[in-house]
């Protein structure tokens, strides 16, 4: 006999039956065998923050030697690689896996699933980025580290103008951190579309999922381009095909094409999920369901598009035809109406409720403050004429902060202290975190308000130095003089977070009383979820039952790792299919592969062989272990 | 760990000394002749070799020097012309680094020139280091595998070649125009 | 096709008897070669008849000659009375062998010791193209920038005289013509940034009479009020300086290293000037005078009368070196000087020797690098898809840097009335790059790659109608042709191949009739004389090198297809075929 | 512990598996066919964009390369649609014996392929170092060259599986049906790639 | 755009500047910054517009006390979607109008014609005169007449670069393999600077530009001194440093015209005395820089492609001379 839950099976029993089912194995192997969607987000969010402190130090180095002019501190070929550093650092360690590690965590709870579509590979998705990260800062702890930038320009990062393994360590970084997020994505999607709980049609899925779905499927259709732009670099550098020979015909503005055509999606992977955030923040801290729903979903979707149609507005110096550029310019300043949009749907959904300035809610008014500063530089850079002006001096440099941290770090801080109690069942000191977004605030804007300067009086990105008497040198001692303001707010955040997560305030299951689904298990959640499927029948669950019993399905095995899956558009209940075990393999196949990749930076002979022993961690990945796995019932043919 | 490792390997081959190395810039005094009467060898080779020759970055430079100083002119890219092929396993004054050196610095009496006054001494060393990676006595992994530069392989296909007319007198015919 | 190609030989063979060839200066045909061209002509024709189309099939040895020495013997021997000439390549020995007796021995050896370093600053392979004799004296170049008298005789050294420097880049290659007195000798090294000259010096004491240089102010170039060229583009002050980035001219080529003709009656000189440096033409914007083209000079005061310019702003190196064949023939009836030339760049050119107009240019082979030459303004006109510029690779230029034929003398029959022309179907990609001027270095500033042009033969043997305008037969050769030709009174045609075949064609329809495999492949010219015995011989100098066999001479490694700029790409498969040595070979009829 | 519960409906009876897109293996194979549609599409963009810098394509001296292995290589793959259809609709169908006997026949035309394969790069006519075009056209072969390896691994791994006593079972004729839609998708994608590779550089 | 304004916005970004501007957008020196700085004071006003807005929106949501729903909500939604829209065609309109009038500024009078060749890391440039012979050639100094627009071809020898000159004209790239062009108007005479801006290795942040504006006689008269070949140097230092440039390591890199110096990878140094800095833009030209960047190049800019001879001395003392005489 199946044992099933329902009204006989419920409560404790229930639980510690699903807990021994869902729990991972004991000892080191069962940890590193993991494919519980809680743990991997919160090692990718880990390890994301360990880029981001790193980042942060390289950050700091480079405002320290650009404090006064001609300054000695480091020498330009180690400035070179710690710019290159910050930069690729951000955007492919920290930026996007954060995003995705929240999401991870998230979505499968905000969707009332049990578990996240395809375990085994995000798993291996966590083990290909850590690998990915590793690899580029051993490189750059050992001088090779990359110094092309972190756009990695052909013909400068080709095989003639960047000698060694250090554009080839910039490149293969690409490839494990391209196969994470699209592993990462296909999970997310495939969670999104068929484990919604019943009833969670996508009109009623919160608002941080549906920029999960807009975002995953972002990736998808970016990540390919450099995937495919790093892998001919890396073919130019190693077997000798000349894609970006200039000489023999090929094109390094090919290299730019394909960069940008990832590069630019690339900003609205990072800020469409923070926009999630937003919404779920002010949400939940001004009372009311958000304001113009449907626009928002509207809104995501449309920026989503758009932003595959603007790439060559980082390409306005290249001397492109100028009717295209024309073009490219309305493009460009289009994607501002989406933003538009969503800036007033979330300040009128504060206008409307009865907004409460918890540390959650200070970041969203002052991610509003910031963001749309960076938005409205960005409407400025969209103009050719002004771009030529501004494009590659400091004045990008404080629009893209503007925009990344501004848009970006500041909701993720938000969104930090707002998931944290559900996350670690305790509560994130109030008064620290006000501290801390004062600080932040004042010192971020401190850094970069006087880079607009900066960068109309001339001063280019990307110098190690600069003379003295140019203008220059107050204002970046100021901006220096922020950037280690920056440091302390991030000190005290994580501060924060340590001792909150040692002897923080409990915090029930719902302590911001928010209305998604995450907010109806226990915190931290168990590792099966949820103890039955939850039915919802609106956009705000929580809410419509005001602290009474939540509606839920029964049925569902409690011995066997099974899952609901629902109709694509309704939710409607339709299958019940088992999800996969722990298993060891994600971790083998991901080291093996690790072994391929790095290898073929030195000798094209490692795709061949290393190939052998991915497939045969790949077999072994999929070859079923047991007699028979659930889902292997017998049919009669 | 492996990973560790495979990139540790790499650590000579990536640093990048601008001024070259911070030993003397002596003359090299390398023998070139492989014949020792009653026996000996060459000695040692000079300490400097090592820090240039599986150097990426020096190599680099030995690149950009072989064609800005002209060695190109002579050698082609590796195959000669005027002087000798420098792609082949043969070394008539020594394939050692601190032999070429010597060779740059001093000449050769069937027309290599002296290079001695006209570069310093670490272009010569770095222009050394470029010379053997040419013969593939380099790790593949130090040497670029191209230059931004016409790509110095053959055409690969070309019109299958006529048998020659010396078999054939009939090939003789017409005007083709 | 066939019977229309014969056809057109009979039309030919029907007009041409009207036409007269004038082997000027040695007037009727001694049996002798004392020059490399036979005559002052440049006909390379013998008047010699007892070897015909019927009885060459019987070709036996007489003797042979090793030189010992294993570079590009591109020479042609020269006979005077009864002793015949080899001079060959570095070291630019002098040998006499003894005709009179059995197997010609060899009756003396001159050797000028030329400098060791000067093969480092020659181009393409240590070669040298003959020597020439007047008066009891043989004059030739040495690599090192040395013209030598040496008396016919005895051997002994009569003077010799420095002309420029080993240091700069500057080598001598070419073969001397003795005229009025005067050795006109040039200088090589376009590849090296070398600045040309023509220069003549007296035949009796060696001194230096007039330099007239190929760039530069008219003064040096010795353009006076006598300078009446034909075309607009030509005339102007100073455009030997004008014509070039400011000092570009000091280093930019235009060296004499090819063929000189005369004409006794107007006492002109012909000459034509090498490629203009560097190859890179992205680094002399402009005309580049005089460089790539053709002068007439007074013998006596080295003044220019006309000039022509085949490539201007030569983006190849198409040297416009080549022979000009000196004859009169009709021009819409009626008769005119002219000279015949097939130039490089692709085009025969029939020129007005007295005007240096040109009547006309045609192509005789695969020619894409331009697209014709404009007769109105004398100009070539150039094929925008194949302008070479710094820092692309153009691909697909036909000809390539060789041309359509290099220094490779033709040959011209007046009996026949046809020029044949030992020539190349080469094409290439050219990749432009910066070239830096160091001096005593190549400046060259391109990487060449050389292949089989259409059809997949390198070397062809035109056979060219100058009066009709079109090629009347031709032969396809695998490998490049790199060697002269020769046609006798017999009606027979010579030439020979880069493996070594030596071969012997009907004049008037191209049909193989003998040939002879060498010891080493041929680039050097054959000469036909009459022996002391009165037989006629045929003889010629193998030995592969050259440019184009330097893949071998040089011991290149051709898995580099730029070796050798660019041409070991197309020779790659010689190494497998033929060796070095070089070796005459006279043939006689039993 | 959590909210207390009000049951409203028991999903027990719901079945196991399912195909097409009730099924999350369709899913996850459709979304990796985006990911690398969207590659080759760029790679084919790519491919126009290095044809635009080009006077000849091919660049002279090179030759277009040869069609026969090619043009095999696409009629075999054509052809595979016929026993991959049979073997998709048998599975959805849950019917052992044909897939036990078709699966091999699949994964032999996948291995006839690979040989095939090899010999179309020989017929290139160019190498991958000698300019852009040669790059690209290597790129656009191996690109594809591996999807055919990567499925027709799976197949063989699939095929040795049917033979198990996991064979007959709902999930494995899931996937079954899957490697069939992936298998569409390999020979869908090098209808576009022979055209790039084999007919464009003869107009 | 009314003179006032302009004169308005000239003056506040110059007091932003504060002394400095020789690298920057304002003061404006040529036609294009005018335009520039036009439209800047356009978008300026429009996007304050919008964030005072935005801002005024948020503080009264977050003042608010009473609440009353989404009354009157929608309403103003449409309203600001639609203000949005139309500020952006204005925009965008404004920018392509601007672009456009760019444009035609070569047009307006005969035009100088340059050709600037970046390398790694310093400018090589070439003025075409009436012939080829003409041209003049000279190094990480620019040279332009007021009034007259110069129209700049773009080439590189190497990496991707960027041209850039604040203070007269947007940015255009140089590429490998390309020919790029750019035009400038200058319209005020000044010494500006322009700095390249794309990053392009090592020393990216030493690749500077000295831009001359001088008026048209001053300029001609430049132009016959940098026709001229170099000065005969007269005393017995100067030759001996002669004797050393044309002979030595500096002359398998540098040309001077009139000497047997004629290698091309580096800069020119016939007229090297005339130029206002040392190694594009890393040093003030004199005796001081001169000595500092021969003696030890790679302490100046390390990994340049200046190299570290090891003069002695005598040598180093007689090479500056000479040097220094190459006015």
């Amino acid at each position: 006999m199946i044992a099933r839950d329902g009204p006989e099976l419920q409560g404790a029993e229930l639980h510690d039956r699903l807990a021994r089912t869902w729990s991972r194995k004991p000892g080191l192997i069962g940890w590193l065998s993991t494919v519980d969607h809680k743990e991997v987000g919160r090692r990718y969010a880990v390890t994301a923050f360990i880029f981001f402190a790193l980042a942060g130090v390289l950050a700091l180095i480079m405002r320290t030697q650009l404090a006064t002019p001609e300054s000695g501190l480091i020498s330009a070929d180690r400035y070179n690689q710690i710019f290159t550093m910050h930069g690729s650092t951000m955007m492919f360690l920290f930026a996007v896996p954060v995003m995705d590690a929240i999401a991870i965590y998230l979505i499968p709870l905000m969707v009332g699933a049990r578990t996240i579509a395809f375990p085994r590979l995000h798993a291996f998705s966590y083990y290909m980025y850590l690998g990915g990260g590793l690899m580029l800062w051993i490189a750059f702890a050992l001088n090779i580290g990359p110094d092309i930038g972190w756009f990695a320009y052909t013909p400068l990062s080709g095989p003639e103008y960047d000698p060694g393994k250090r554009a080839d360590m910039w490149a293969q970084m690409i490839t494990f951190t391209e196969v994470a997020a699209l592993a990462l994505s296909a999970s997310i999607i495939g969670t999104i579309f068929k484990l919604r709980a019943p009833g969670m049609r996508l009109d009623r899925m919160p608002l941080f999922a549906w920029a999960m779905l807009v975002v995953s499927f972002m990736v998808i259709f970016a990540m390919p381009a450099i995937a495919l732009a790093s892998a001919f670099l890396i073919s130019d550098r190693l077997v000798g095909t000349q894609f970006f020979n200039p000489a023999e015909g090929g094109d390094p503005i090919l290299w730019q094409h394909m960069f940008w055509f990832f590069g630019h999606p690339e900003v609205y992977i990072i800020f469409l999920p923070a926009t999630g955030f937003v919404s779920q923040i002010t949400e939940t801290f001004s009372g009311r369901s958000i304001f113009g729903y449907p626009f928002m979903v509207l809104a995501l979707v449309a920026t989503g598009l758009l932003a595959f149609g603007l790439w060559v507005h980082h390409m306005f110096a290249t001397g492109l035809p100028r009717l295209g550029y024309a073009f490219y310019t309305a493009a460009s300043m289009t994607v501002a109406i989406p933003s538009g949009i969503q800036i007033f749907c979330w300040i009128a959904t504060m206008w409307s409720g009865r907004p409460r300035f918890a540390v959650p809610m200070l970041y969203v008014v002052g991610f509003i403050i910031t963001f749309v500063i960076g938005g409205l530089s960005g409407v400025m850079v969209a103009s050719v004429p002004l771009d030529l002006q501004m494009h590659d001096t400091y004045f990008v440099v404080a629009h893209f902060h503007y925009v990344l941290i501004g848009g970006a770090v500041f909701p993720l801080l938000g969104v930090v202290t707002y998931w944290f109690p559900k996350i670690t069942g305790r509560m994130m000191s109030e008064r620290l975190g006000r501290w801390g977004f004062g600080l932040l605030f004042a010192a971020f804007n401190l850094t970069f308000m006087p880079m607009h300067w900066t960068g109309l009086m001339g001063m280019p990105r990307r110098v190690y130095t600069y003379p003295a008497g140019m203008g220059w040198d107050v204002l970046n001692l100021v901006s220096t003089i922020g950037a280690f303001g920056i440091a302390v707010a991030v000190i005290l955040f994580l501060v924060n977070v340590f001792t909150s997560y040692w002897k923080g305030e409990p915090a029930g299951p719902n302590p911001w009383g928010g209305t998604s689904l995450e907010w109806a298990t226990t915190s931290p959640p168990p590792p099966y979820n949820f103890a039955h499927v939850p039915v919802v029948e609106s956009r705000t669950p929580l809410w419509d039952v005001d602290g009474g019993p939540l509606p839920v399905m029964t049925g569902l095995q409690v011995d066997e790792r099974e899952t609901l899956m629902t109709t694509l558009i309704d939710a409607e209940p339709d299958v019940l299919e088992a999800s996969a075990e722990p298993s060891i393999w994600p971790l083998v196949a991901a080291i093996v592969t690790a072994i391929l990749f790095v290898g073929s930076v030195f000798t094209p002979w490692a795709i061949v062989w290393g190939s052998i022993p991915v497939a045969i961690a790949l077999i072994a990945w999929f070859w079923p272990k047991k007699a028979l796995e659930p889902g292997e019932e017998p049919v009669s043919a | 760990m492996i990973l560790g490792l495979a990139l540790l390997s790499g650590c000579d081959r990536e640093a990048r000394e601008v001024r070259g190395k911070p030993l003397p810039e002596t003359a090299v005094a390398a023998q070139t002749s492989t014949l020792f009467p009653g026996g000996g060898s060459a000695g040692p080779e000079d300490p400097r070799a090592e820090m240039y020759a599986e150097n990426a970055y020096h190599i680099s430079e030995g690149g950009r020097l072989y064609r800005q100083m002209n060695c190109v002119g002579c050698h082609a890219n590796g195959g000669g012309g005027m002087g000798p092929a420098l792609m082949d396993d043969q070394w008539r004054y020594g394939g050692r680094m601190d032999q070429i050196v010597a060779s740059i610095d001093q000449g050769r009496p069937n027309g290599m020139p002296s290079w001695r006054g006209k570069l310093t001494p670490t272009q010569m060393w770095q222009l050394a280091a470029y010379v053997r990676t040419l013969s593939a006595n380099v790790p593949k992994d130090a040497a670029p595998s191209r230059n931004d530069t016409m790509s110095n392989i053959y055409p690969r296909t070309l019109a299958e070649p006529e048998p020659p007319s010396a078999s054939d007198p009939a090939g003789a015919k017409g005007p083709a125009r | 096709m066939r019977w229309r190609m014969r056809a057109c030989v009979m039309a030919a063979l029907a007009i041409w008897p009207a036409m007269q060839a004038r082997a000027q200066g040695n007037g009727t045909d001694d049996g002798q070669w004392v020059m490399p061209a036979h005559d002052y002509a440049s006909t390379r024709f013998s008047r010699l008849d007892q070897i015909n189309r019927g009885n060459v099939g019987q070709l036996k040895i007489a003797f042979t000659f090793s030189t010992g020495l294993l570079k590009g013997h591109e020479a042609a021997p020269l006979v005077v009375g009864s002793t015949m000439y080899i001079v060959t390549p570095f070291p630019n020995y002098l040998y006499a062998l003894d005709l009179n007796r059995p197997g010609a021995p060899l009756k003396w050896k001159y050797d000028p010791k030329p400098a060791a370093a000067s093969q480092g600053v020659a181009c393409c392979d240590v070669v040298n193209r003959g020597a020439a004799y007047a008066n009891g004296r043989i004059f030739f170049n040495t690599l090192d920038d040395y013209t030598v008298a040496v008396d016919a005789e005895t051997g002994a050294e009569v003077w010799r005289t420095k002309l420029g420097d080993i240091n700069l880049g500057e080598t001598m290659t070419m073969a001397p013509l003795v005229a009025d007195g005067k050795v006109l000798v040039g200088n090589s090294g376009g590849e090296m940034g070398v600045r040309g000259w023509l220069t003549a010096l007296d035949a009796g004491t060696g001194k230096i009479v007039w330099r007239a240089w190929s760039t530069g102010p008219d003064k040096d170039v010795l353009i006076g009020p006598d300078f009446k060229p034909y075309y607009a583009m030509d005339r102007g002050k100073d455009l030997g300086v004008k014509t070039w980035p400011p000092e570009a001219w000091k280093i930019g080529g235009g060296n004499v290293w090819g063929w000189i003709s005369y004409d006794p009656e107007l006492k002109l000189v012909y000459y034509g000037t090498g490629n203009p440096g560097p190859w890179n033409p992205d680094q002399r914007p402009g005309d580049n005078k005089w460089t790539a083209g053709i002068f007439a000079r007074d013998v006596t005061t080295g003044q220019a009368r006309w000039y022509y310019q085949f490539s201007p702003h030569d983006l190849f190196d198409h040297d416009g070196i080549n022979e000009q064949i000196l004859i009169t023939m009709k021009v819409n009836g009626k008769p005119r000087k002219v000279l015949l030339r097939a130039e490089r760049n692709g085009y025969f050119y029939v020129m007005d020797r007295v005007t240096g107009q040109v009547i006309a240019a045609d192509p005789y082979g695969n020619v894409n690098a331009s697209l014709g030459v404009d007769l109105k303004t004398g100009r070539l006109i150039p094929n925008p898809d194949k302008v070479t510029t710094q820092g692309k690779v153009v691909r697909g230029i036909c000809p390539a840097s060789p041309g359509m034929k290099d220094w490779n003398p033709a040959a011209f029959s007046p009996r026949t009335g046809l020029v044949y022309i030992p020539h190349m179907n080469l094409c290439m990609d050219y990749g432009a790059m910066e070239a830096n001027y160091i001096a005593g270095t190549p400046y060259v500033g391109a990487d060449v790659k050389m292949y089989a042009g259409p059809g997949g033969n390198r070397g062809v043997f035109t056979a060219w109608d100058p009066g009709a305008r079109k090629a009347v037969w031709e032969i396809k050769e695998d490998l490049p042709l790199w060697s002269g030709a020769l046609v006798t009174a017999g009606d027979v045609v010579f030439y020979g191949t880069m493996d070594g075949w030596f071969k012997a064609l009907d004049a008037t329809n191209g049909k193989l009739l003998w040939q002879f495999k060498a010891g080493s492949g041929i680039i050097g010219q054959p000469i036909s004389y009459r022996a002391p015995d009165g037989k006629q011989h045929i003889a010629v100098l193998a030995g592969v090198g050259g440019w184009a066999g330097a893949v071998v001479a040089g011991g290149l490694d051709p898995r580099d297809p730029t070796a050798a700029l660019g041409f070991a790409g197309a020779t790659a498969d010689l190494p497998g075929k033929t060796t070095g040595g070089g070796m005459l070979y006279d043939f006689v009829l039993p | 512990m959590s909210a207390p519960h009000r049951f409203v409906r028991d999903v027990s009876a719901l079945p196991t598996h399912a195909f097409g897109n009730r099924s999350l293996t369709w899913w996850g194979v459709i979304l990796f066919m985006l990911m690398e549609g969207a590659g080759f599409a760029l790679a084919g963009g790519a491919y126009f964009i290095l044809k635009s810098h080009q006077g000849d394509w091919p660049p002279s001296p090179i030759l277009p390369p040869d069609l026969l292995a090619g043009t095999l290589f696409t009629l075999v793959m054509l052809a595979s649609e016929i026993p991959n259809t049979i073997v998709k609709k048998k599975a959805e169908a849950e019917e052992i014996a044909p897939v036990r006997l078709l699966l091999p026949i699949i994964a032999a035309i996948g291995g006839l392929l690979l040989v095939i394969r090899a010999f179309e790069f020989g017929s290139l006519n160019v190498l991958w170092t000698d300019n852009p075009y040669g790059s690209i056209v290597w790129a656009l072969l191996v690109l594809h060259t591996t999807h055919i390896v990567t499925d027709w691994v799976d197949t063989l791994v699939l095929t040795a599986l049917m033979f198990t006593r996991h064979g007959p079972t709902g999930k494995r004729f899931v996937d079954v049906s899957e490697n069939s839609l992936y298998w569409r998708f390999v020979w869908l994608t090098w209808l576009p790639i022979y055209l790039l590779i084999y007919w464009v550089p003869r107009w | 755009m009314s003179k006032a304004t302009q004169a308005g916005m000239g003056g506040g970004l110059l007091l932003l500047t504060g002394c400095a501007g020789v690298q920057s957008i304002a003061p404006s020196g040529g036609a294009h910054t005018a335009a520039f700085n036009n439209l800047f004071v356009i978008f300026l006003v429009v996007c304050g517009f919008f964030y005072l807005l935005v801002i005024g929106f948020l503080g009264a949501a977050i003042l608010r006390r009473r609440r009353e729903g989404d009354t009157g909500v929608p309403m103003l939604f449409r309203a600001w979607v639609a203000l949005v829209s139309v500020s952006l065609v204005g925009l965008a309109f404004a920018s392509w109008l601007t672009d456009r009038a760019m444009a035609s500024y070569s047009e307006q009078g005969s035009p100088v014609r340059v050709r600037l060749t970046a390398n790694q890391w310093w400018w090589d440039v070439t003025y075409f005169g009436a012939s080829h012979s003409e041209d003049i050639r000279t190094a990480n100094e620019l040279h332009l007449p007021v009034g007259r627009p110069a129209l700049i071809e773009l080439k590189s020898n190497d990496v991707i670069h960027s041209f850039w000159v604040p203070n007269l004209a947007g940015k255009q790239d140089l590429i490998p393999g390309r020919t790029g062009d750019i035009a400038l108007l200058p319209r005020k005479s000044g010494v500006f600077r322009g700095q390249c801006a794309e990053f392009c290795g090592a020393q990216h942040a030493h690749m500077a530009l000295t831009v001359i504006v001088e008026p048209e006689a001053q300029f001609r008269a430049w132009s016959r001194r940098q026709l001229a070949t170099a000065r005969t140097p007269t005393t017995a230092q100067q030759l001996a440093g002669m004797a050393y440039v044309t002979t030595r390591e500096c002359a398998t890199c540098h040309a001077i015209a009139g000497t047997s110096a004629s290698a091309s990878v580096g800069p020119d140094l016939t007229h090297v005395a005339s130029r206002s800095t040392i190694a594009a833009g890393t040093l003030p030209m004199g005796r001081g820089g001169l000595y500092a960047w021969i003696a030890d190049p790679q302490g100046v800019k390390p990994g340049a492609h200046m190299p570290y001879i090891g003069l002695e001395a005598r040598e180093l003392d007689a090479v500056v001379a000479y040097l220094e005489s190459l006015k």
